[in-house]
C-alpha cells in the first residue's frame, strides 16, 4: 500500500464514519417543532397555523430561474432532514424537494405534498396551485392535522389557527364574487400560466394561445403565429388587462410587456413566490385580485405590487 | 458538519467519483474530452422523450447514449471527430427541445439533467449507480491494455492487431455508460468536470499507467468528498466545489508537469 | 420565387425581424466559423457557449440583461483560455474542458443563490434556449454592433488566423504574434457566439458556427471560398430553418415545432448532403478515371 | 497469400502487384530476405514504400504474386510505423511501451511475472536502452523514442522486423546509431529487417540487400548489383548516371530526363 492508498482509504473510512444517516434534531416534546415551505406561501401558512410552537424555513424564496436548473445545497438538506413537517407544491414544480424527501427518508417527519392532497394527476398542466382559492384552505387544514399529531398538547391551538385563517380569506373570496358578478367572461392575456387558477374563478378567460403558454413556462421556442395572436389581442384591445409574471421574465415576456403598453393594456404582476416583505397569503391574494379589478374597471396597471395598498 | 448529507450521497458521490477516475484517466490519455462532454449531454432529448412516451428514464437515456457513441464513431470516420462530436450535440439539443415543446404542462424537469442533485440520491437511484458503474469499470479494466495502446499510437495498435474501430466504439459506449450513471447524482456537466481534473493531474504525476489511475481515481474521490464537506460548510451547491476543483487540478497538473515534461517541441 | 412563400409569411413582423437579425447572425457565424474549424476549435466554441449559462444565472443577481452576463462570462473564459496557450491539440482540449467545468460549477452556484435569494427578476436559463421569432427592432443595434465588431476582427486578423492554424511556427516565423492572433480569434468567436445565442439560444448557438463552416470545408480547399460558401450555407440554414418553423404550425395544426431545432435540423441537412454529395461526386470522377 | 514455410528464407515476394483506389502502386515486385539480413527498402515519396510495407503486413491485399513467410510458417511480424508521434504527458515510461509490445492486443489488466519482466528487460537491453527504461516516453529524444519503439517490435520476437522510416526524423548521428543498431539486432538474432528510406548513404554501410523503386517497379539484390548506372537506367525508363563522390553514393538523372520519376539521393 502507498502512503497515497493508505490516506485515501483512511479518508474513506473517517467519511463512512461521519455519514451516519441523520435523524430529526427534534426530541418530542421539547422546544418548538421545525417546519419547512418549500416556497415561502406554504412557509407563510404553515407560519399561521403553527403560531409560536413551529419554527418555519423557506427554501424558494424568490425562483427568477428555474428551480430545476439549480442543485440544492447541504444546508437546504440539513433543513429538509431535520424538519418535522415539510410542505411542498408538487407536479414537477419543486421535484428537487421530492427527491431529497426521498433521499432522506424520515418515518417521523410528515410531509405534505400539495398535489396529493388535493388529488390531483400528475398530468396536470398548471402547477401554480396556491392561486386556486380552494388549496390553502385545505393546506391550512393539513398542517394544522400534521402538527396536532406531532404535538398534541396545542392539536386545539393548531385547528383554531387554521380556522382563522381560512377566515380570513373571506375578504378574497368576497372580492372574487364581486368580481365575477360585476364582470363575468372579462378576457385577459398572459405570460405564463402562473394566476391561471384565480383567472378560473374569476369567471374570467385566458385569451392567449394555450402553446404560447407553455413555450413561456417550458422554455421553448414559441411560434410566431401563436405570438402574432397574442400581438393581436393587444392591438385589437380584445382583452381587458395582461397578466404577467414578475418573475421569471425574458425576451418573450418583455417583448408582451412592451407591446401591452403601447396599446395602452393595463399590466397586472403575478408571482412565483409571495413577494416580501409586507405581505401575507391572504394580503397578497386580495391586493393581485384588487389589482386585476382595478385595471379591468379603471384601467390602471399594478406591475409590482407594493404592501399597504 | 457533516448533518444534512446523507449516506447514501456519500456512497453515491463515492462511486461516481471511482467512475469519473476510471473513465476520465482514459478520456484523457485517448483526447476524447469533448465526447464526455458530448455524450452525457446528448441525453437531453432521452429525458424529455422518457417524460413524452413514458419510458423507463435509464433505459431511454442509456440507448441515446450508446446510440450517440455509435454515430460519433461511424461519423467521424468520414469527418473530423471535433465537428462530428459537435453536430451531434446541437442536433441532439434541438431535437430535445422538440419533445419539450410537445409535452403539455410543467416539463422543466427535463433540465435537472444538467446539474444533478447529489444531495437527492434515493436508495433506488444509488442501485442503478452502482450497477451501470460496475459494469463500466470492470469493461475498461478488461479492454485495459488495448486502450493504453491505442492511446499511445492508433497505428501502433493497429500493427497489435487491435480493431481499432471497435475498441474506439467500445470506449465511447464506456463514458456513455459512466455519463448514464452520473446522471442523477452529479448531472451531465458535472460529470464531466470531474473526467477531466483528476485524470489530467494524475497523468502529469504518475509515470505509469496503473498507479497514474489509481490517483486519478484517489484524486475524483478525493473531489467529491472535499466538495461534499465544504459544501457542508458553507451551504452552497457541491457541483459548485466539483467544477472548481476540477480546474485546481488540471492548473495544478500542468505546474507540476512544467518541470519535466517539454510543452514545446 | 417569392410567390411560393406561404402565405403571410413575410407580413409577419416576427418573421421580417428573424430573416434579418437572424440571416445577419448566421452570416456572420458561418464566417467566423471557418477559422474556427482550422484552428481545430469546434470544442471551445461549445464550451463558451455553454459556459454562458454562469452568465445567463449571474445576470439576474447583479441586475444586467442575461445577453450582456452571457458574453461576459464566455469572454471571461476566453481570457482564461488565451492567458497560457498550450500548443498540442489534446492539451488545448483538456484546457478547454478544465475551464469549461468551473464555469458550469460557477453556474451552479449562481443559479442556487437565483433561486434562494430575494433578487431581481430575469429568466436565468431561458438565455440557454433562445428565440429567433422573438427578436425585435431593439435588436438589430446590438447585433450589428457584436456582429460588426466581430467581422473587423476577422477581416484584419484573417490572414495570420490561417497562417497560424496551417502551421504556427511558420507563421511565427513571419512575424505573426500568435498571442494577439489567438486572442482576436477568441474574440470574434466570443461575439460571433452572442449574435449566434440571440437567435437559437447559446447551448445551440455551437450549430450555426459549427455546421456551415464544415460544409464548406468539405466541398473546398480554398479559404475565400470556403468563407462564401459558409456564409451562403449559414444564410440558406438559417431561412430554410425560420421556413420550416413557420411551416410546421400548420404541419402539426397550432403546435409549432421550435424555431431553434428548425434551423439546427436544417443546417445539418445541409452539412450532411455537402459530405454525402461530395463523396458521390469523388465516387463518380473516380469511376470514370 | 502466405504460403507454405521457406526454412530457408525469412521471406519470399514474387510478381506482387498491388492496386490502391484503381491505381497500381507496385507491379511485379520480387526480391526474397534470409534471416540475419539486413534490406533497405529505397525509393521517393510515392514510389510505393508504404504500400508494399502495407501488403507484407497483410493491410492491403495484393492483386497479384505471392508472399511467403520463412520459419514455422506463423506470422511473426514486428512493425514499426512511419513517425509515432507521443503526447509528452503519456503516462507510459519506456519500459511500459515495451510491455505493450508483448501483450498490448490482450484483454484485462497486465499481471507482473518475472518472465514478462524478463522478455521486457530483453528488449530494452537489446536495443542499449537500459539508461532510459523508466523515463517517461515523452521526455526521450527523438532517437532514444525510436529504440524503444524498435524493442516494442522486438519483443515479441519477430521474424521479420518491417520498419517505415525509421531514420526519418533522426538527426544524422542518432541515424547512423539506429541502423548501426538494426545491424546488429539483425546479425545477433537472425531476425530479417527490412526497413524504407528516402536516403540511401546512411544504409549502405549496414545494409545487405537493397530494393530500389521507382514508378511501382523493384530493381532488388546485394547493394552493388542494384545501384548502378545501368540497372536504375532500366528500372527508370531512361539514363541514370550513379556516381560515387567520397564514398558517398549520387543517384543523378541524366539532363534532359525530366522525368516524374527521377530521384536524386539528398546528399547529407
Amino acid at each position: 500500500m502507498t502512503p497515497l492508498t493508505r490516506g485515501a482509504a483512511a479518508l474513506a473510512l473517517a467519511a463512512l464514519a461521519l455519514s451516519a444517516p441523520v435523524t430529526s434534531a427534534q426530541a418530542a416534546g421539547t422546544g418548538p417543532l421545525r417546519a419547512v415551505g418549500i416556497e415561502n406561501q406554504y412557509a407563510d401558512v404553515i407560519a399561521q397555523v403553527g403560531g409560536a410552537h413551529v419554527q418555519v424555513e423557506a427554501i424558494e424564496i424568490d425562483p427568477n430561474t428555474d428551480p430545476h436548473s439549480f442543485e440544492a445545497s447541504p444546508k437546504i438538506a440539513r433543513a429538509l432532514a431535520g424538519a418535522d413537517l415539510v410542505v411542498l407544491n408538487g407536479l414537477g414544480y419543486d421535484d428537487w424537494a421530492e427527491k431529497m424527501l426521498a433521499a432522506a427518508a424520515n418515518p417521523a417527519r410528515q410531509d405534505i405534498n400539495v398535489q396529493h392532497l388535493l388529488k390531483l394527476g400528475d398530468d396536470t398542466p398548471n402547477p401554480h396551485l396556491w392561486y386556486d382559492p380552494g388549496t390553502m384552505p385545505a393546506v391550512a387544514h393539513a398542517v394544522a392535522e400534521a402538527l396536532a399529531a406531532k404535538d398534541p398538547a396545542h392539536a386545539a391551538e393548531f385547528r383554531a389557527n387554521a380556522k382563522v385563517f381560512d377566515a380570513a380569506l373571506d375578504r378574497w373570496r368576497q372580492a372574487i364574487a364581486a368580481f365575477r358578478s360585476a364582470y363575468p367572461g372579462t378576457p385577459v392575456a398572459v405570460t405564463e400560466p402562473v394566476a391561471n387558477y384565480l383567472v378560473a374563478a374569476l369567471g374570467a378567460k385566458v385569451m392567449t394561445p394555450a402553446a404560447l403558454e407553455l413555450a413561456a413556462m417550458n422554455d421553448t421556442d414559441p411560434a410566431p403565429q401563436d405570438v402574432a395572436a397574442q400581438e393581436e389581442l393587444f392591438a385589437d384591445k380584445a382583452v381587458k388587462v395582461f397578466l404577467y409574471n414578475r418573475q421569471v421574465t425574458d425576451d418573450l415576456t418583455r417583448s408582451f410587456l412592451d407591446m401591452a403598453k403601447r396599446h395602452g393594456i393595463p399590466v397586472v404582476g403575478v408571482y412565483e413566490t409571495m413577494p416580501q416583505p409586507g405581505f401575507t397569503y391572504q394580503r397578497w391574494m386580495e391586493a393581485t385580485t384588487a389589482a386585476i379589478t382595478a385595471a379591468v374597471a379603471q384601467g390602471t396597471s399594478t406591475e409590482r405590487l407594493v404592501p399597504g395598498q | 458538519m457533516i448533518a444534512g448529507i446523507f449516506a447514501s450521497s456519500w456512497v453515491a458521490g463515492s462511486i461516481v467519483a471511482v467512475l469519473a477516475g476510471v473513465i476520465g484517466f482514459f478520456v484523457v490519455l485517448r483526447g476524447s474530452v469533448f465526447a464526455a462532454h458530448a455524450l452525457p449531454l446528448g441525453a437531453f432529448p432521452a429525458v424529455a422523450a422518457a417524460r413524452l412516451w413514458g419510458l423507463d428514464l435509464l433505459a431511454t437515456v442509456l440507448a441515446f447514449s450508446v446510440l450517440g457513441a455509435a454515430v460519433v464513431a461511424a461519423l467521424s470516420r468520414r469527418t473530423r471527430r471535433d465537428i462530428a462530436t459537435a453536430l451531434w450535440l446541437v442536433l441532439m439539443l434541438g431535437a430535445g427541445e422538440l419533445i419539450l415543446s410537445r409535452l403539455q404542462g410543467y416539463s422543466r424537469a427535463v433540465y435537472g439533467l444538467f446539474f444533478g442533485q447529489l444531495l437527492g440520491v434515493t436508495p433506488a437511484d444509488l442501485h442503478m449507480i452502482a450497477g451501470v458503474g460496475a459494469v463500466a469499470v470492470v469493461l475498461v479494466l478488461i479492454a485495459f491494455r488495448p486502450l493504453l495502446l491505442s492511446g499511445l499510437s492508433a497505428d501502433l495498435a493497429a500493427v497489435a492487431g487491435v480493431p481499432a474501430g471497435l475498441l474506439d466504439l467500445v470506449f465511447l459506449t464506456l463514458v456513455a455508460l459512466a455519463a448514464a450513471a452520473a446522471l442523477p447524482a452529479v448531472g451531465a456537466l458535472l460529470a464531466f468536470s470531474l473526467m477531466v481534473g483528476p485524470a489530467s493531474a494524475a497523468r502529469m504525476v504518475c509515470d505509469r499507467p496503473l498507479p497514474g489511475l489509481a490517483l486519478s481515481v484517489a484524486l475524483a474521490l478525493a473531489t467529491v468528498w472535499g466538495a461534499l464537506l465544504l459544501a457542508s460548510a458553507t451551504g452552497w451547491p457541491v457541483g459548485f466545489f466539483v467544477g472548481v476543483a476540477g480546474l485546481g487540478l488540471y492548473v495544478a497538473g500542468r505546474l507540476a508537469g512544467r518541470g519535466y515534461a517539454p510543452l514545446r517541441r | 420565387m417569392l410567390g411560393l412563400l406561404p402565405v403571410g409569411f413575410l407580413d409577419s413582423a416576427p418573421v421580417q425581424h428573424a430573416l434579418v437579425i437572424g440571416g445577419f447572425a448566421a452570416v456572420v457565424a458561418a464566417l467566423v466559423g471557418v477559422p474556427t474549424l482550422l484552428r481545430g476549435q469546434a470544442f471551445v466554441t461549445d464550451a463558451l457557449a455553454h459556459v454562458s449559462s454562469a452568465g445567463g444565472a449571474l445576470a439576474p443577481l447583479i441586475g444586467i440583461n442575461a445577453l450582456g452576463g452571457f458574453v461576459l462570462m464566455s469572454l471571461a473564459a476566453a481570457l482564461g483560455l488565451e492567458a497560457a496557450p498550450p500548443r498540442q491539440r489534446a492539451e488545448r482540449d483538456l484546457q478547454t474542458g478544465a475551464v469549461f467545468g468551473a464555469g458550469l460549477g460557477v453556474a451552479a452556484l449562481f443559479l442556487y443563490l437565483d433561486v434562494t435569494l430575494p433578487g431581481g427578476s430575469g429568466n436565468a436559463v431561458g438565455v440557454l434556449f433562445g428565440s429567433v421569432f422573438l427578436l425585435g427592432a431593439s435588436d438589430i443595434l446590438p447585433a450589428a454592433l457584436a456582429g460588426g465588431a466581430a467581422l473587423a476582427l476577422l477581416a484584419l486578423y484573417l490572414r495570420p488566423m490561417l497562417l497560424a492554424s496551417l502551421d504556427p511556427d511558420l507563421a511565427a516565423v513571419q512575424g505573426v504574434r500568435l498571442r494577439r492572433v489567438g486572442l482576436a480569434h477568441l474574440a470574434a468567436l466570443t461575439l460571433a457566439i452572442g449574435l449566434a445565442a440571440m437567435t437559437v439560444g447559446a447551448v445551440l448557438s455551437t450549430a450555426l458556427l459549427v455546421a456551415p463552416a464544415a460544409a464548406a470545408l468539405v466541398l473546398t480547399d480554398r479559404p475565400a471560398r470556403a468563407l462564401m460558401l459558409a456564409a451562403g450555407l449559414g444564410l440558406a440554414g438559417m431561412w430554410g430553418g425560420i421556413l420550416m418553423a413557420w411551416q410546421s404550425y400548420v404541419w402539426t395544426a397550432g403546435h409549432a415545432w421550435p424555431a431553434s431545432f428548425c434551423i439546427v435540423a436544417v443546417l445539418i441537412g445541409l452539412n450532411l448532403a455537402a459530405t454525402l454529395g461530395r463523396g458521390l461526386w469523388r465516387l463518380g470522377r473516380r469511376g470514370a478515371a | 497469400m502466405t504460403g507454405a514455410p521457406d526454412a530457408a528464407l525469412a521471406l519470399r515476394v514474387e510478381d506482387l502487384s498491388v492496386s490502391v483506389g484503381g491505381r497500381r502502386v507496385l507491379a511485379q515486385v520480387s526480391f526474397t530476405l534470409a534471416p540475419g539480413e539486413l534490406c533497405g527498402l529505397i525509393g521517393a515519396n510515392g514510389s510505393g514504400n508504404t504500400t508494399l510495407l502495407r501488403s507484407l503486413l497483410g493491410f492491403v491485399a495484393p492483386s497479384g504474386g505471392t508472399i511467403r513467410l520463412g520459419g514455422d510458417g506463423a506470422r511473426r511480424l514486428g512493425y514499426l510505423p512511419q513517425k509515432v508521434s507521443v503526447d509528452p504527458f503519456m503516462p507510459l515510461r519506456a519500459r511500459d511501451v515495451v510491455a505493450l509490445g508483448l501483450d498490448g492486443h490482450r484483454l484485462g489488466l497486465p499481471l507482473p511475472s518475472r518472465q514478462r519482466r524478463a522478455r521486457v528487460d530483453a528488449a530494452l537491453a537489446a536495443v542499449s536502452a537500459e539508461a532510459f527504461a523508466d523515463r517517461r516516453i515523452g521526455t526521450l529524444s527523438g532517437g532514444q523514442q525510436q529504440r524503444v519503439f524498435i524493442a516494442h517490435a522486438l519483443v515479441r520476437r519477430p521474424q521479420l522486423l518491417l520498419l517505415d522510416e525509421p531514420l526519418a526524423s533522426l538527426d544524422p548521428s542518432s541515424a547512423t546509431e539506429i541502423a548501426t543498431l538494426l545491424r546488429r539486432i539483425s546479425r545477433d538474432t537472425g531476425i530479417a529487417v527490412l526497413m524504407s528510406a528516402h536516403e540511401i548513404n546512411t544504409l549502405v554501410p549496414v545494409m545487405d540487400r537493397v530494393i530500389y523503386l521507382a514508378g511501382g517497379r523493384a530493381a532488388a539484390g546485394p547493394v552493388a548489383e542494384v545501384i548502378r548506372s545501368d540497372v536504375l537506367s532500366r528500372l527508370y525508363g531512361h539514363h541514370i548516371d550513379v556516381l560515387d563522390v567520397h564514398g558517398r553514393i549520387l543517384v543523378v538523372p541524366a539532363p534532359g530526363a525530366g522525368h516524374d520519376h527521377t530521384h536524386v539521393t539528398r546528399v547529407p
